[in-house]
Order: C-alpha cells, then structure tokens, then sequence
C-alpha cells in the first residue's frame, strides 16, 4: 500500500469540471496551499467548493474563474471595508452561495464522512438559514433537518503522514481538515512531513488511513497563518 | 438633512472598561467563547486567580493572551486568525468536535458583538443588509448552544441609530437568545417582560439610556453604577 | 478550579435512585471498576444502565439488583453455553431491556454529547430494530430516525486526567468511554494517573475539561482485559 | 425421531482451509473488519506481501495477529476482547468514530460469521430465538456500511439443518447485505437472481451442496473448485 503520489499537480489532475471540492484551512493555517494552487493551475471549472470562509483559501481558485457555487459560513466580512474576490463575482451573478452557519457546516461534513444523511440541529431556528427546510419538535424545542455534505474531493494539509494515508494535523490545523478529510470519493493530502507506517504513534493519529486516498509531499516550508488576520 | 436620532451620548464607557464589565461575569471554571471584534479583547484581561477555559471554534479550548511579537505559533490562533498562546490545562480538537461542544451546552457564556438586539432578546450580529454579504461564522451555533449569551456593543452606532430594538430590523443570527447586553452606556438584561436596566455606566442617566433605546426599558429595583 | 474528588465514594455520593448512567469500557479493557464498585456500596436503585455489553462491567450492579432498564448491544451472548446475570434477571421480569446496535448506539450517545436530538441511520433497516421508528429515504435509500442518548452521570476511566477535567484514555481503552464522556449531566472520571494541567499535551487530550466534571484517581492498579475473553 | 435433514457431508472443509479461502478476497490495501468467532482466525494468517487494515469496532485500525504469550498489552483488544498486537501504521479512534468509519463506508470487505443467508442476501446472525437474547455487536452496522459483505460459516447446522435459506426464519441482522458465502461445502455468490454456486470443495459435488442448501443454486459458468 503507497498512497504517496510524486507532485501536487498529479494528484489533482482527475479533478473534473463540475466537481465538488472541500478545501481545509482556516484563516491561512492548515491551509492546503500546494494543493490549492496544483488545482489553479490544473484548471478544472465550475466548481463546487466547501470552504468556512471565502476570503483566504479560496481566494486563488475565485479569482481564476473556477468556482461556480460556493457553501460557506464566511461569504463576507462584516467589518471590513475592502470587497473580496468572492462577494465581486458573487454580486455580479457569476458564483451560486449557499450560506451555512459554522458548526452546521461541520456537522453536515462529519455526517456525509459518517453514513448520516440527515441530522436535526438548534442552529439555525427562526433565521433566514431556516427558510425552505423541515424542522420538527423534540422535547419542546424546534430544530432544524440539515443534509449531509460530502464531496468528490477534499484536499487537506497535515503537519505529518505515512504511506498507507494515516495524517496528524498540528495544533489549530486540525479544525475543518480533518473533518472534510473523512467525508471526500477522494481525500488529497498534502504533509510537511512524509513517514513510514508506524512512526506516528497510533495514539496520535487524527485521521486514519482508511479515509485518505492520496498523499504529498509539501515542497515549501511550514504554513503559516496570516498574523493578526482577523476577520 | 438632520438626523432622525438623539445626539450620541458625549462621554460613553471606553471598550477597554466595557469589556471589564463583561470580564465580572466570568467565574472560575467556565467554557467562555469569545467573539469576533469586541469580546476577543477579554482574553488579555482574564485576572489571573480564576481559571477561564477560552472555547474557540477552531478548535482550541483554553487558549490564552496575544502572543508577543516573535513568540508566535504559526498553528496556534483564535478563530479570527490572531496568533495566541495557551494556558496549561488546553487542549486541540476538530472543527466539528468543537461545535458539538457548543450545541452540547458545554459554553457556559458566550460574549457576542451585535448589531441588534430586540426586547425579547433577539441577536441580530451577522449582516447588514445594505452591505448585501455577510458572515454567519459560528454565531448561530453558539447562540443555540450557550447557557448563556452576553451581547457587547455600542449602545447606538455611529448615526446615533439605536440598536436596542423592539424588533432587530436585520437578519437574526437567533431568537430569544441573549441574557445580557453590556453597552457603552448600560448593562441590560433580558427578561420575559423585556428589557431591565440594571447598570448605568458613570456619568449615565436613565433618560441618556431610555432616549437612545428603541425598546421601552424597565428599571430594576436594584438599579446601580456600573462596577468594574 | 479542581474537579479531584477524595475517592470513588464521594464521586458518586450523590447518585439517585432511577438515575441514567453510562458506564464505560469495552470487555474490560478501560472499564472503570473502582467506580461501579463504588456505586454498588452507594445503593442507587432503580437504575437505567447504558452499556454496550452486560457481562463484564455491568456484572457487579446488575448481581447487586440495582439495575432496572438496561441500553445495550450485546444482552446476551449467542456462542456462549452459560447464562449470565442480566440473561437471569432479564428472563425472570426484573429489568426492561432494549437492544441498540452498537453503532447506533455510540452514534446516539455522540448525538447527546453534540447537541442532534435526532439522526437517520441506515443501521438496522428491515430488522427488529426498525420496530416503532420513523423511517425516511434519502437518495434513493432508506433510513432509520434514532434519538439521541443522554445520562445522568457518566462512569469512565482514564489512563492520565488532570484537575481541570482534560482525560488521555489509552489505546483500545478510548471506545466508549471517549463517547460518554461527554454525554452525561455529570461525567466521573477514574484516572491512572492525575497530573497539572499542562503535562497532559494538548495535542493528546481526548476529552477536553469542558466535558468533565469530577475526576478520582485509582487506588488499584491498571485495569487489565480478560485475556482472551471473547463474547 | 430421525432428522428430516439430510446427514452431514462426511468431509466437510475444515475451518482452517475456510479462512484460507476467505483471505484470498483480500488485496493489498483493503479495510478489512473481521466478526467474532470464525472470521477473527484470519487476522493470524494474512500474507506478509500485502498491507490490510483490520478495522475493530472498538476504535482500532491496524491490528495484527493475536499476541503471544506474555507479550500482551492490557490495552489492546480486539472487540472479542483477545489481545492482540499492532501492525505498523495502525491508529486509534472512540466507538462512535469508529463506527462512522463503518456506516461512512470505508471497510472495503466485512467478513462475518453467519446463522443464515437468503437467497437475496438476508443475513441472520445475532440471534438464536429459543436461546432469548442475542447479541446484535456491530454486525448490523458493518453489514449497514460495508462496500462488501462475505458471510462464512458451516454449510448446516450440527443437526444438518440448512442454513442457506429461500427465507430467512432467524431474526436479521440486515436484509439483501450479503455478496458471497463461504462455506465447509462451498462458495456461492448472492446475484439479483439467487444463489449462484460458483466453488466446490475437494471432493464435494453439485449434488452434495443442492442436497443441503433451502434455496435453488444456480450454477456458474465458470464453476470450480475452490483454491486455497
């Protein structure tokens, strides 16, 4: 079993037009930056992409027209002044946006990587998230029926990996990455470190091999966050 | 064209003793989460002999101050993407983990900025319509899930726009939700009955209060200065 | 804060009777024994037990009589020629049973933990399961709805606790007991070993303080598995 | 009384050499979740040429042959509760992880014992109703989630009573789940059209399986016998 592939630019490289992608990262950190830009470069179209936020990770693939529908938590940001990429093209019609409060957002992923088509969660209840989905009564509160979100591809940054696709994220990297690695057909993984099977303690393995399809390298150093980036 | 609002009050509460307000409800031992804006200043003024764990939906619980310039950890921030640093005691988990922390009631308070609230506690704190795009984030999630909500915000915006509504007039991030609002003016609590001003800031009157709050303000018995 | 409580005793003082509780381990490997047996001193009657089997662990409190509904996978043991205590009290009347597949029940377990009163599962679909429960298709496929589990009190042991509540389980020993942690009103830890907070790494934290509400450090040694004890 | 069953065949493949044909389903790479009883043999006779995850439901990936004597961890078990080792690579999860790799899909082949199998593919397997209380484990979950289920148990019972059944009598575990059969007698592929016998065992004839099988077999093409 060797799940390491030689390049970033291999391992996307069956990415089809139409697919839908979730990209991992969070305000930069764990952001699968090779990967990212592998995917610009390979040029598949109109995307479907799952992201929390829309103005970091996403922004690459946004401003090379490749992204038709976006399911985010972040399409803008209230308290800043400058316009991104994504509100531009989303206000002149070019990208769909469906807009997913946070934790639902990481719900409906874990549940696609679980085997859980629907769930009823309390987030939501008498927004505008609310509109158009069933909600019922459990023990006298309302909630809402939310789908599962799973995807063709996901494409993750661990700090470390072995050959078979056991991953270890590395502090705040974890968060949506190793959610969205185990709900993907096909889950790429970039690693700043590449390992033999058995050298990440099975005690510290964040997400098991059976989840991932693909490993690479990562050719640049150690992602960083954007200091001070706040949203 | 003059404006259809009071005049802003001359002299409010700095943010800096605003959030010394918010930071008197915090007990030792409780999951606190922090904001966008505003509320992420609490966790450089935690005093030091109570033990705050700081929830951070990026999965981080336990977090601590700013890091200092050159000791940050490129993995290690808050969910606006500020580098922190830990306290002893912290721990990492998933994005999905952590919200199951959150719709599991673990938060004890969330602090939330807002935009709106409404008598019946209503928090509107994610977009404002004329801006076209907003960001949920995990407002929603932690508005359904928290034991208990405190909304820090200007007690108007800079129009002089009241912000305490009879209803919010933007779209909610959740329904009868807040418990306590903490302004530049004022602490406010929710109750059935509505709005109760509890707290006046220094140099504040009910009527400063009352003339710049859409929703009518009832008095508490226990009506007092406001103590940091 | 600390959440170190003297001994098992006054752990679990509080008890009442017809009290929900789960109770961790797996064929013995992380069960927490001081706990149960400290329960049975304690007396609370008329519990409703959630375990994922009832041989092993559930062994003292059901013998004690203290249990009256039990939530479980494995009731009894269809390769094993001898009758154990629940079968016994089962058959003879004296306690309800109900009979969850063991994924569901974790998954229902997890549900209470995480906020989802209700989810669809494929699990159990055409079988005795199903008997009583909503049904809904999605995508062509059908699919049970499973409320969630929550508990008064959780019992579960750890191999390294600190005194804010953070709980590292080790290996097989993280099964349920990493579920139920955070499931229960009160969630009781039994701990190998108590440290400051901080020398538990906050990359090796399973169940977050959050969870947890009083810790208690074991008098006896590690538990040990029931060599070769297969159901 | 005599049976109304046929007797037993006379030489019926032993339990080893089942197994045996079993593991040759397994290619390199595959997630592999073994049942209790019968199924557990194979983790101690994987080929050393190819890699296979063995899935536990009790949160483990990649464990190994049972361990040896005095070389045990107390905490490391497969859900028999045997210990058993790790094989490099291997990692741990909770339950409901563990399941979520289940019913998410991501065990390639489930090998589970078997009290019945349908013609459609029904399996039985938690529950004898003259005995009263079974246990259902994970069975209903991993034949739930399982990309493939391959069920290998006796061909008939002690009292030769068939366990291939047009209908299943036996409470299910999950309905049309089962892909392929090994048997002491045979292996049989469940099709949209039945039952389709498609190995033998030395010396075992068309004749021999028919005679002890409830449902109609189908003979496959490409019949033979079974290869070890």
């Amino acid at each position: 079993m060797n799940k390491v592939f030689e390049s970033a630019a291999a391992a996307v490289e069956d990415v089809f037009d139409g697919a839908t992608i979730m990209v991992g990262g969070f305000v930069g950190v764990g952001a699968p930056w090779e990967l990212i830009h592998a995917l610009v470069r390979h040029g598949a179209r109109n995307l479907t992409c799952i992201q929390t936020a829309t103005r970091i990770e996403m922004a690459p693939l946004i401003e090379a027209g490749l992204v038709s529908r976006m399911i985010t938590s972040f399409p803008g940001y209230a308290s800043v002044g400058q316009i991104t990429a994504f509100e531009r093209r989303y206000k002149a019609g070019e990208i769909e946006l469906e807009v997913v409060p946070q934790g639902t957002l990481a719900e409906r992923i874990r549940a696609g990587g679980a085997g859980i088509p629907a769930f009823y969660t309390p987030t939501g209840v008498g927004t505008i998230v609310a509109e158009g989905k069933q909600s019922a009564w459990f023990d006298g509160r309302e909630y809402l029926l939310e789908r599962w979100l799973k995807a063709d591809f996901a494409l993750v940054h661990a700090h470390r990996a072995d050959r078979f696709g056991n991953l270890a994220y590395r502090r705040s990297g974890r968060a949506f990455n190793a959610v969205m690695a185990t709900a993907a057909t096909v889950t790429i993984a970039q690693a700043s470190e590449i390992v033999e099977p058995g050298e990440i303690d099975p005690e510290d393995v964040h997400t098991p091999a059976a989840y991932v399809g693909r490993v690479v390298r990562c050719t640049t150093g150690h992602n960083t966050a954007r200091k001070g980036a706040e949203e | 064209m003059t404006s259809p609002f009071p005049e802003p009050f001359s002299n409010p509460l700095p943010r800096e003793l605003m959030v010394l307000r918010v930071c008197r409800e915090l007990k030792d031992g409780m999951v606190v989460n922090l904001g966008l804006g505003l509320p992420t200043l609490l966790a450089d003024i935690i005093p030091g002999d109570i033990d705050i764990l700081l929830h951070a939906e990026n999965g981080v619980l336990g977090y601590g101050p700013y890091a200092a310039e050159g000791e940050e950890d490129p993995d290690t921030i808050n969910p606006g993407g500020a580098h922190v640093t830990l306290r002893p005691g912290a721990s990492f988990f998933n994005s999905a983990e952590s919200f199951a922390l959150v719709r599991g009631g673990r938060v004890d308070i969330a602090v939330l900025g807002a935009l709106q609230v409404s008598e019946a506690g209503d928090l509107a704190n994610w977009m404002v319509p004329e801006r076209g795009v907003g960001g949920i984030g995990g407002a929603m999630d932690l508005v359904a899930g928290a034991k208990r909500v405190i909304a820090v915000m200007e007690h108007t915006d800079r129009s002089g726009r009241p912000k305490l509504m009879r209803e919010c007039t933007f779209p909610l991030t959740g329904r009868r939700c807040v418990d306590t609002v903490v302004t530049d003016l004022a602490v406010i609590q929710v109750t059935t009955d509505g709005l109760m001003l509890t707290e006046l800031a220094p140099g504040v009157s009910v009527e400063d209060v009352q003339l710049r709050t859409d929703a009518k303000l009832s008095l508490s018995p226990l009506l007092q200065e406001m103590q940091f």
